[in-house]
């Protein structure tokens, strides 16, 4: 239980998916600029996380143990079939949660945090419990980075920023920003 | 031409506006935090000079190097770039190289103003960026703390200040422990006499609660910051660990502090009143100030209860900071009549 | 181990190509949108600016329209000739006949035309300006020259010139309706780039009451009125109108009389940009290059 | 001043400590030493009077006369079209010299009724109807006397009053509120008016009751104007259902909904009219005005106009004809300074700037006000370093930075969608309070400006 | 020869004008999480040279047998299994490179810069086009990533390649090689980016701008 | 301009088998490059495996020539030949007359940064530990990282007697046999070292057979690699 809890806090913020392990963050840069996308987006990505974990789990307790040098590429067809799968659903079930993803739905399947939702957490031998507490805990850190993120650049756009720093390369100097902020999570229960 | 009267000016209403001023208004934090500077010296002397003239030195030039010509002498006329590095001189500890602490202030003005557009615009408290970033990179230079002395070693400057640009500082031998790192690694109390008048190891600026009170009562009297945001930090703080210490178990390997020790250690009184009421990166409305207040409260004793490093003010602050946005958001007050 | 795995990996690959084959062949019919495809195929041959000029919030309702027949390719201003042609053959409808909008300044009252009555002293912008108490103009019916439609204009071709007048560059106007939109006195109206006659002016007064407030404005004479071909121009409002239906335009210039006699310059005729944005030199520059 | 100590500040946790007043708003001082104990003095006839249509909200009135016609002072010039629209009387005995564009006080052009006095006429009101009774009038007549009247409210809207008084079936008015607050600093008109006619104001006050079948009549006036408050007390009788209610010093108070908060303890819901809740609001000029025309027959041809500021030679309180050019009254009253800068129309918090001297005196002009160089150049601006000052001034509750911010990037729709900018009445108190010196009202009134006329052309 | 032309500087694009990093900003995870130190930074961009080339070679040769619908589950077969050959590959030769590139080689597979790059060119060219362009496109990615593993390491750890560069006294700056650090220096990266196509912009300008002068102030004499 | 024909091309809706079919088609061709790859590397990979592992084994045991994997199953330590690696496993090291000498245990738990992997070398018979290596960490360089690069902290492992729980104090004040001094700036880091060996050590000590009742050494492959290694 104590585990769980800890696996938890540290994929929510010690070790937080998008800033100290990189991951997603083409959606973490792209999509951030409007606080109701961003939410829903960290919506739709941690359910796909949870799926991953799901299929992750089934895959490796029932398939590769049989041919583990699969790994990989039986992760990306099952995760990218499902998502597919599951966003042809969603656009067929509610066409305007659709829209408001636009784009980039498609590209959550291949957003690298789906994938390396997988390999971690095959790689530290999660069970299933443990390893829909990642997924939880992945999907709950992502959402919390791209809202806060959001925040903070709908906050940004209405000031002067210079020009010639607005884009992308101030978004990552936010991020590393908050990155440096999260930092101050480092060592939450794993130091008493 | 049809001017027959002296031309008209046409000026938009209102007319009258009160007295204080955005620059007089900086002017207050730098009176208020005399006190607290005039502790620092006196315990950690020339050093302690030193360090806060290079990190205002670094603020001020960075602004002054990446400020449009124009509005050079303009951004510099608030004076807030100097309140900055002041602050985050402040924040650092006595022995610290000086290229180090200049860096400081110069990435508190590049990265925590200039890049957001200047004064007003940033979201994260400068000063702590500054810090944050400081604490990232040298982390070892950071968290060495000279013992405070006082005025008998007044010109005793740290061999480790004078260390080359890029170079690493060589210290003199005795390093201490702050009050909250014996509190966290050794369990091990400092008695509040000392808290309060500030002779213990620490940022130079942290240590004397009774000058940072002083100067936080100024700024409150003058009404130059939110009361909501320091009532709030204290309470929160000072019941959040209460609870811990009621609740804990005697085997527990956390050590919890009292209340008291909580509020008048490390850099909480510090931060509360100047930086988590820095009102660019505090919340603008009254309820978003109590949400800010509470949550930097809470932050700021779970680090130090629960996380790596025995101090999480700053954490604590910055973490808010980027929830600020949020908390503005979703806290509008109620419109009259809607 | 080796030739068992040498089976396996190609068994469980086709088998999960084909699983996911088969579940993805399904749900492509069972869970199929019924939506044209050649809406994302017209989508996709737009520009994707997403500016509006077309009228519709996007380019994908745009798309939409175009599919259903609704609007014609050349709805979209941005788009190049290019483009709309391939439009056009991809949905196998006629372009429609093109032609090309552009915006028009109905005042010519820069800095050095139009006096001040008062000084206006505030954040830049013609809005802001105007709502306190006018912005100081004398002639309340002119432009305060403080660019608004500047900032507005979202393909950036219009330029404030030295006169306090915006430089419409005509060849890039797309006809997007922003400065229409933005300008608080109301001065930009969009116009086939053919009118090529136009009353730079939009002041409902007549004579020296005109006069003593600009020295560009149309002080309702009539004179051009009475020099065109009959018909074609009336006074509305102390204002000549040019009628373009009546058929008696032609851009052979059977108006040039009624120009020339314009005391004002007010009516003009316009090949191109309405006002320059050079100065003198720089038009000798021009020249010679 | 805001950074004074308030303990209903310190304590503002919603309204709970403050019972009888409004929360939030500014103090600035109120400058009314000028003028405040100026007895009203009348102007004499000058040449030229310029009579726009359309002095209010509505529709302009339409022109009876034409060029060359006589007119009397008193005899109507222009009738109603339509019903937000009232009638306008000539305010001199004189020739119709031009009905044409004019120059407005706002700096634009409208159509106006020119006309040169007659200096040999006695320029005397003539006392064709000596006094309207009331008595037996009924509601509809009532109201086109009012409309016939030319009366538009004198609080600064000049909005039509018989508009207000007419309640639609359903509704019905409980409390007439007189708004005696002169909340604008410099302004005294008012007050001097309650000093020297306070019969008159609860003359009218008890006529308008009557008429509206209101239970009670309050009088609301801000505790700094005392001899105001028992000039009226002391004409007050005990078969008058009227209150003298005496109000806190803060700015707005006069505002609207503040008195209707101050005095009732209601908050009106935005978007809703003081009748909806049973109220109807009048400024003290009005109540007078009304008092006039039913007791003497005066149509609404002149008003009283505080001349002060600082840039003025003899400041006065002054009954001015409608229609008499600003220049005149300024040089009847010493004219102008040398050093002075700008004229303003209205208060120093609200009022808008004059840009041509030779616009004319309008029935809702309340003062003439002159600044020089010392309180028109401002401190520099700085940006907003997000004080919060400028919520806790802002009396409606609104967001004032944010509505700032917005304004400058030009994103009016969000400052609608989000902020409600309609919502807010330019009262100014934000901008008073502003460290930064941001012109935050410009930018609220640049966007509702850009908003209401986008809206019009969709 | 004019196609020779053509596809060179579609090679030519991928290296500066329309770098995947710098100007389109694709691929930032692997971007980011491996430049700690240059060698990885190298090997990375190597590993995602071959997968690209080799993935795009693959699409476009047989983009006519692809069906629309399940065109992305194809790309992601083909690139997965150049990926799995890739860290067999590394696995078996650079095990210490490996180890410290961890997870990221498996997630060349999510690099939305290979799979961007077979939707948008290699579906719709010719074998050549989308081998030239993969090239330029890897090539500068790979750039990037020197670039940025370069700079994390110097400041880092005071080395590059692990050798030493400023004597036992430097003082590393550590947040460098934490994620911060990743962040910080490719947004200053970028920033400098900009900065420098700006700069050179104005700096044309000013060149015509002196031209003009100089032409009208012969004018004048003449 | 995107070429008209193309894109007809793709409009047309291609029947079901051959969306299946494809899926199919590069699902068994990707199969069989993967295990050719799998193939050719699989000796490679599994003999640097193997030799990476037996390194770790080989530093903290000391005087070790070969070793093998024992599992804890059903309550008894068996052989177990498979690659894989989990928890309930650990190694046994020989010398080289195939003499017991002591186990290599490994542990995990979180640190400052991340989860930290330590394997450390115990000899059941006089209950010390005899080496600490770090497998696995993402603690701060500079700082963290000193837990396996500080060879004064590493040393002070061997040797170290297990009879109660190990203890990290503060740098110099190590008063008695099992406190280990901390890292100076990482306090956090040296504790969460301890605490990860106290905790496999918990959980192992119970399962160990009796000193003597050691299983013996059977496979003998591993000697001959290990002198090479
Ligand atoms: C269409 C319209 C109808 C109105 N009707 C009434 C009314 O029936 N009763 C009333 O008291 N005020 C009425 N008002 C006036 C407003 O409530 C308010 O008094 C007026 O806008 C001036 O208020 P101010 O001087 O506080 O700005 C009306 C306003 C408008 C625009
Ligand atoms: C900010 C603000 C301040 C106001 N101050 C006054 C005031 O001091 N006195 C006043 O009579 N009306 C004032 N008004 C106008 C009143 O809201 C209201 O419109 C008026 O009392 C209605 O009466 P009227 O229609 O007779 O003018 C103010 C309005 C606003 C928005
Ligand atoms: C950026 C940063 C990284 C740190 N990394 C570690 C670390 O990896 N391991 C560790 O034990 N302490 C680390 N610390 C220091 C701890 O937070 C804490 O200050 C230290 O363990 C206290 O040890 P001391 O009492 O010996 O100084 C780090 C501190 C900072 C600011
Ligand atoms: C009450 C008050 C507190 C302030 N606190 C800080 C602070 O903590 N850190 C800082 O960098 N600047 C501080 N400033 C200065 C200024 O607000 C700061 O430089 C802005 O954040 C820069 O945009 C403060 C200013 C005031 C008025
Ligand atoms: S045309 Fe209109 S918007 Fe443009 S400068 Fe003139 S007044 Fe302003
Ligand atoms: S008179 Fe005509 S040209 Fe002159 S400013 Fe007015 S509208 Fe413009
Ligand atoms: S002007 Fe508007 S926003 Fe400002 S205080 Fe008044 S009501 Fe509030
Ligand atoms: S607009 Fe002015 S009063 Fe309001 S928060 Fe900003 S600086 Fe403060
Ligand atoms: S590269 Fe990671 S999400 Fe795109």
């Amino acid at each position: 239980m104590d585990d769980l809890l800890w696996i938890f806090i540290s994929t929510l913020l010690v070790n937080n998916f998008v800033l100290a392990y990189f991951l997603g963050l083409c959606p973490f840069l792209g999509v951030s600029g409007q606080l109701e996308t961003s939410f829903r987006l960290g919506l739709a990505t941690t359910f796909v996380l949870i799926i991953t974990a799901l299929c992750a789990w089934i895959l490796n307790t029932y398939v590769l143990i049989y041919a583990p040098y699969l790994r990989l590429i039986s992760f990306i067809v099952v995760i990218a079939s499902t998502v597919q799968f599951i966003e042809m659903s969603i656009k067929k079930l509610s066409p305007s949660l659709f829209k408001s993803l636009g784009i980039f739905l498609p590209l959550i399947t291949t957003n690298c945090a789906i994938l390396g939702l997988a390999i971690f957490a095959t790689n530290r031998g999660y069970g299933l419990v443990e390893g829909l507490t990642f997924a939880l805990g992945a999907g709950a850190g992502f959402t919390l980075a791209m809202v806060l993120m959001a925040g903070i650049r709908e906050e940004t756009e209405i000031n002067d920023v210079p020009a010639l720093i607005r884009g992308t390369a101030f978004n990552l100097i936010i991020a590393g920003i908050l990155s440096m902020a999260f930092m101050g999570f480092a060592g939450l229960f794993s130091s008493t | 031409m049809k001017n027959k009267d002296p031309k008209l000016l046409l000026q938009s209403a209102p007319l009258l506006h009160q007295e204080l001023t955005t620059p007089a208004a900086m002017k207050d934090v730098w009176i208020a935090l005399f006190p607290a500077t005039c502790a620092a010296l006196w315990f950690f002397g020339l050093s302690a000079l030193l360090i806060i003239i290079a990190s205002i030195a670094g603020a001020v030039l960075t602004e002054w190097v990446f400020t449009d010509k124009e509005k050079r002498r303009f951004a510099l006329s608030d004076t807030s770039a100097g309140l900055t590095g002041l602050l985050l001189g402040l924040t650092l500890p006595s022995g610290l190289p000086l290229w180090m602490a200049f860096l400081g202030g110069s990435v508190s003005i590049g990265l925590g103003k200039v890049i957001w557009g200047g004064l007003g615009a940033n979201i994260f408290n400068p000063a702590l960026l500054g810090r944050a970033f400081l604490l990232g990179t040298f982390p070892i230079a950071m968290t060495t703390w000279g013992p405070a002395g006082g005025p008998g070693e007044f010109f005793q400057i740290h061999s480790s200040n004078l260390a080359l640009p890029f170079m690493q500082g060589h210290y003199d031998a005795l390093s201490t422990a702050t009050p909250l790192g014996l509190m966290k690694f050794e369990h091990q109390g400092t008695e509040l006499v000392s808290l309060f008048m500030g002779n213990t190891a620490g940022s130079i600026g942290e240590t004397s609660s009774l000058f940072l009170l002083l100067g936080g009562l100024f700024l409150l009297i003058r009404r130059s910051i939110d009361w909501r945001i320091p009532v709030a930090i204290f309470s929160t703080a000072a019941l959040f660990s209460l609870i811990m210490l009621l609740t804990s178990s005697a085997e527990s390997t956390t050590s919890y502090p009292s209340p008291f020790f909580t509020l008048f250690s490390g850099g909480l009184l510090l931060g509360t009143f100047f930086m988590a009421t820095d009102p660019v990166t505090s919340p603008l409305t009254p309820k978003g100030c109590w949400i800010f207040g509470i949550g930097v409260g809470f932050l700021v004793v779970l680090i130090r209860l629960y996380g790596g490093l025995p101090e999480g003010m700053l954490y604590a602050i910055l973490l808010m900071n980027a929830a600020t946005p949020l908390i503005d958001r979703y806290t509008q007050p109620k419109i009259f009549g809607r | 181990m080796n030739l068992t795995d040498f089976i396996t990996a190609p068994v469980i690959m086709t088998s999960l190509g084909l699983l996911f084959g088969v579940i993805l062949a399904v749900a492509y019919h069972y869970l199929k949108v019924d939506e044209d495809p050649r809406i994302a195929e017209t989508e996709e041959l737009l520009p994707g600016t997403n500016c509006g000029a077309c009228g519709e919030p996007g380019c994908l309702p745009f798309a939409i329209k175009l599919v259903a027949g609704d609007v014609s390719p050349s709805g979209c201003t941005v788009a190049s000739e290019d483009d709309i042609d391939g439009l056009s053959e991809f949905l196998g409808v006629d372009a429609g006949e093109q032609e090309k909008n552009i915006a028009r300044l109905k005042c010519a009252g820069g800095k050095g035309q139009a006096f001040q009555i008062a000084e206006y002293q505030g954040f830049e912008g013609c809005r802001a300006a105007a709502v306190i108490s006018g912005g100081g103009k004398g002639c309340s019916w002119g432009c305060l020259g403080l660019g608004d439609c500047e900032v507005a204009c979202t393909f950036n071709v219009i330029h404030m010139n030295d006169n306090g007048l915006p430089v419409v560059d005509t060849d890039n106007c797309t006809a997007c309706a922003d400065c229409v939109d933005v300008c608080p006195k109301n001065l930009f109206e969009l116009r086939p780039l053919a009118e090529k006659l136009y009353v730079q002016c939009n002041i409902p007064l007549e004579g020296e009451c005109v006069t003593a407030l600009c020295s560009a404005g149309c002080d309702a004479c009539a004179k051009c009125v009475a020099d065109a071909p009959v018909g074609l121009m009336a006074m509305v409002n102390e204002l000549p109108v040019v009628d373009y239906t009546s058929g008696l335009f032609t851009s052979d210039k059977t108006t040039q009389k009624a120009i020339d006699r314009c005391p004002t310059n007010a009516i003009q005729w316009l090949e191109g940009n309405q006002f320059t944005e050079l100065s003198d030199e720089e038009k000798r520059f021009k020249a010679r290059t | 001043m805001s950074n004074s100590f308030s303990l209903g500040r310190l304590f503002s946790i919603g309204n709970l400590f403050i019972k009888g007043g409004f929360s939030h708003g500014v103090h600035p001082p109120h400058h009314k030493e000028q003028t405040e104990d100026l007895p009203i003095q009348r102007v004499p006839f000058m040449k030229r009077y310029v009579m726009p249509l359309g002095q209010h909200i509505g529709i302009p009135a339409e022109a009876i006369v034409k060029v060359g016609d006589r007119v009397q002072r008193g005899e109507l010039i222009a009738k109603p079209k339509g019903f937000i629209s009232t009638a306008l009387h000539s305010p001199v005995t004189g020739t119709i010299s031009d009905v044409g564009m004019h120059r407005y006080v706002d700096g634009s052009f409208r159509m106006a009724i020119e006309i040169e006095a007659d200096p040999y006429a006695t320029q005397q009101f003539p006392h064709a109807q000596s006094s309207i009774d009331v008595g037996d009038m009924d509601v509809g007549q009532f109201i086109e006397s009012v409309q016939m009247s030319g009366i538009v409210g004198m609080g600064g809207a000049a909005f039509p009053s018989h508009v207000k008084y007419s309640i639609p079936e359903e509704q019905e008015i409980t409390d007439l509120l007189v708004n005696g607050a002169e909340c604008e600093p410099y302004l005294t008109n008012d007050h001097r008016l309650m000093v020297e006619r306070p019969e008159a104001v609860l003359l009218g006050c008890e006529i308008l009751r009557h008429q509206l079948s209101a239970k009670r009549v309050a009088i609301g006036v801000e505790k700094n104007k005392p001899e105001s408050i028992s000039q009226l007390k002391k004409y007050l009788t005990d078969d008058m259902a009227i209150d003298i209610v005496p109000l806190e010093v803060k700015y707005p108070q006069g505002a609207e909904k503040m008195l209707i908060k101050s005095i009732y303890d209601k908050e009106l819901p935005a978007g809703k009219l003081p009748r909806d809740i049973g109220i109807a609001v009048n400024n003290v000029g009005t109540i007078v005005a009304l008092a006039d025309y039913f007791e003497h027959g005066m149509p609404l041809i002149e008003r009283i106009v505080t001349l002060a500021g600082p840039g003025v030679h003899e400041p006065a309180n002054l009954i001015v004809p409608i229609g008499t050019p600003i220049r005149d009254v300024l040089d009847f009253a010493g004219g102008l300074k040398d050093e002075t800068r700008e004229v303003i129309s209205g208060g120093p918090m609200m009022g808008s700037p004059i840009a041509d001297l030779d616009a004319p005196i309008l029935k809702g002009t309340s003062g003439i006000l002159a600044f020089t160089e010392k309180e028109t150049s401002r401190p520099s601006e700085y940006p907003c370093i997000r004080c919060a000052r400028c919520l806790e001034a802002c009396p409606y509750f609104l967001n004032p930075s944010r509505l700032a911010l917005l304004g400058k990037a030009r994103l009016f729709d969000d400052m609608q969608e989000k902020y409600n900018v309609m919502d807010c009445v330019e009262c100014g108190a934000c901008t008073y309070a502003c460290p930064s010196n941001i012109p935050i009202v410009q930018h609220i009134r640049t966007a509702k400006d850009n908003l209401r006329n986008r809206k019009t052309s969709q | 020869m004019a196609t020779d032309t053509t596809a060179y500087e579609e090679m030519i694009k991928g290296l500066w004008r329309d770098n995947p990093v710098f100007v389109q900003v694709l691929g930032m995870c692997p971007m980011l999480a491996v430049t700690n130190s240059a060698i990885n930074a190298v090997v990375m961009g190597v590993a995602t040279f071959f997968v690209l080339v080799g993935s795009s070679f693959l699409v476009s040769s047989f983009k006519q047998w692809i069906p629309k619908q399940v065109r992305i589950s194809l790309y992601i077969i083909i690139i997965a299994t150049f990926v799995t050959v890739v860290d067999y590959s590394l696995l078996a030769m650079l095990p210490a490179i490996h180890k410290e590139l961890g997870a990221f080689i498996p997630l060349i597979v999510a690099n939305c810069m290979i799979l961007g790059r077979q939707e948008a060119f290699a579906s719709k060219h010719n074998v050549k086009y989308a081998v030239m362009d993969a090239v330029g496109m890897s090539g500068g990615f790979m750039i990037a990533l020197f670039a940025l593993g370069s700079v994390r390491e110097i400041l880092g750890v005071g080395a590059l390649f692990g050798v030493d560069l400023f004597g036992s006294n430097f003082e590393p700056w550590v947040i460098m090689i934490l994620p911060p650090g990743g962040f910080l220096t490719l947004g200053l990266l970028l920033l400098f980016f900009n900065w420098f196509t700006e700069r050179r912009k104005q700096f044309l300008g000013k060149v015509a701008e002196a031209d003009r002068a100089a032409v009208l102030g012969v004018d004048k004499n003449g | 301009m995107t070429n008209l024909k193309e894109i007809s091309i793709q409009v047309q809706e291609p029947g079901s088998q051959r969306l299946i079919i494809s899926m199919a088609v590069a699902g068994f061709i990707s199969g069989i490059i993967i295990i050719s790859i799998y193939m050719l590397t699989f000796n490679t990979i599994k003999e640097n495996k193997a030799r990476e592992l037996r390194e770790a084994v080989f530093k903290v045991l000391p005087d070790v020539s070969s070793m093998q994997k024992l599992h804890f199953v059903d309550n008894k330590l068996l052989l177990v030949k498979s690659d894989g690696m989990d928890d309930d496993m650990i190694f046994a090291g020989y010398d080289t007359k195939g003499q017991f000498i002591g186990y290599a245990i490994q542990g995990k738990g979180p640190g400052f940064q991340d989860t930290i992997h330590v394997l450390y070398g115990y000899l059941s018979s006089n209950r010390t530990i005899t080496g600490m290596e770090i497998l696995d960490s993402r603690e701060t360089p500079g700082l963290g990282d000193k837990i396996f690069k500080d060879m004064a902290f590493v040393g002070e492992f061997m040797g170290l007697p297990m009879t109660k729980d190990i203890k990290a104090v503060k740098k110099g004040t190590k008063s008695q046999d099992n406190e280990i001094d901390s890292i100076t700036g990482a306090t956090i880091s040296s504790k969460a070292v301890v605490r990860i060996i106290n905790k496999a050590f918990n959980i192992w000590s119970p399962r160990l057979p009796q000193p003597g009742n050691e299983p013996a050494l059977e496979i003998e492959e591993t000697k001959k690699e290990a002198n090479n290694g």
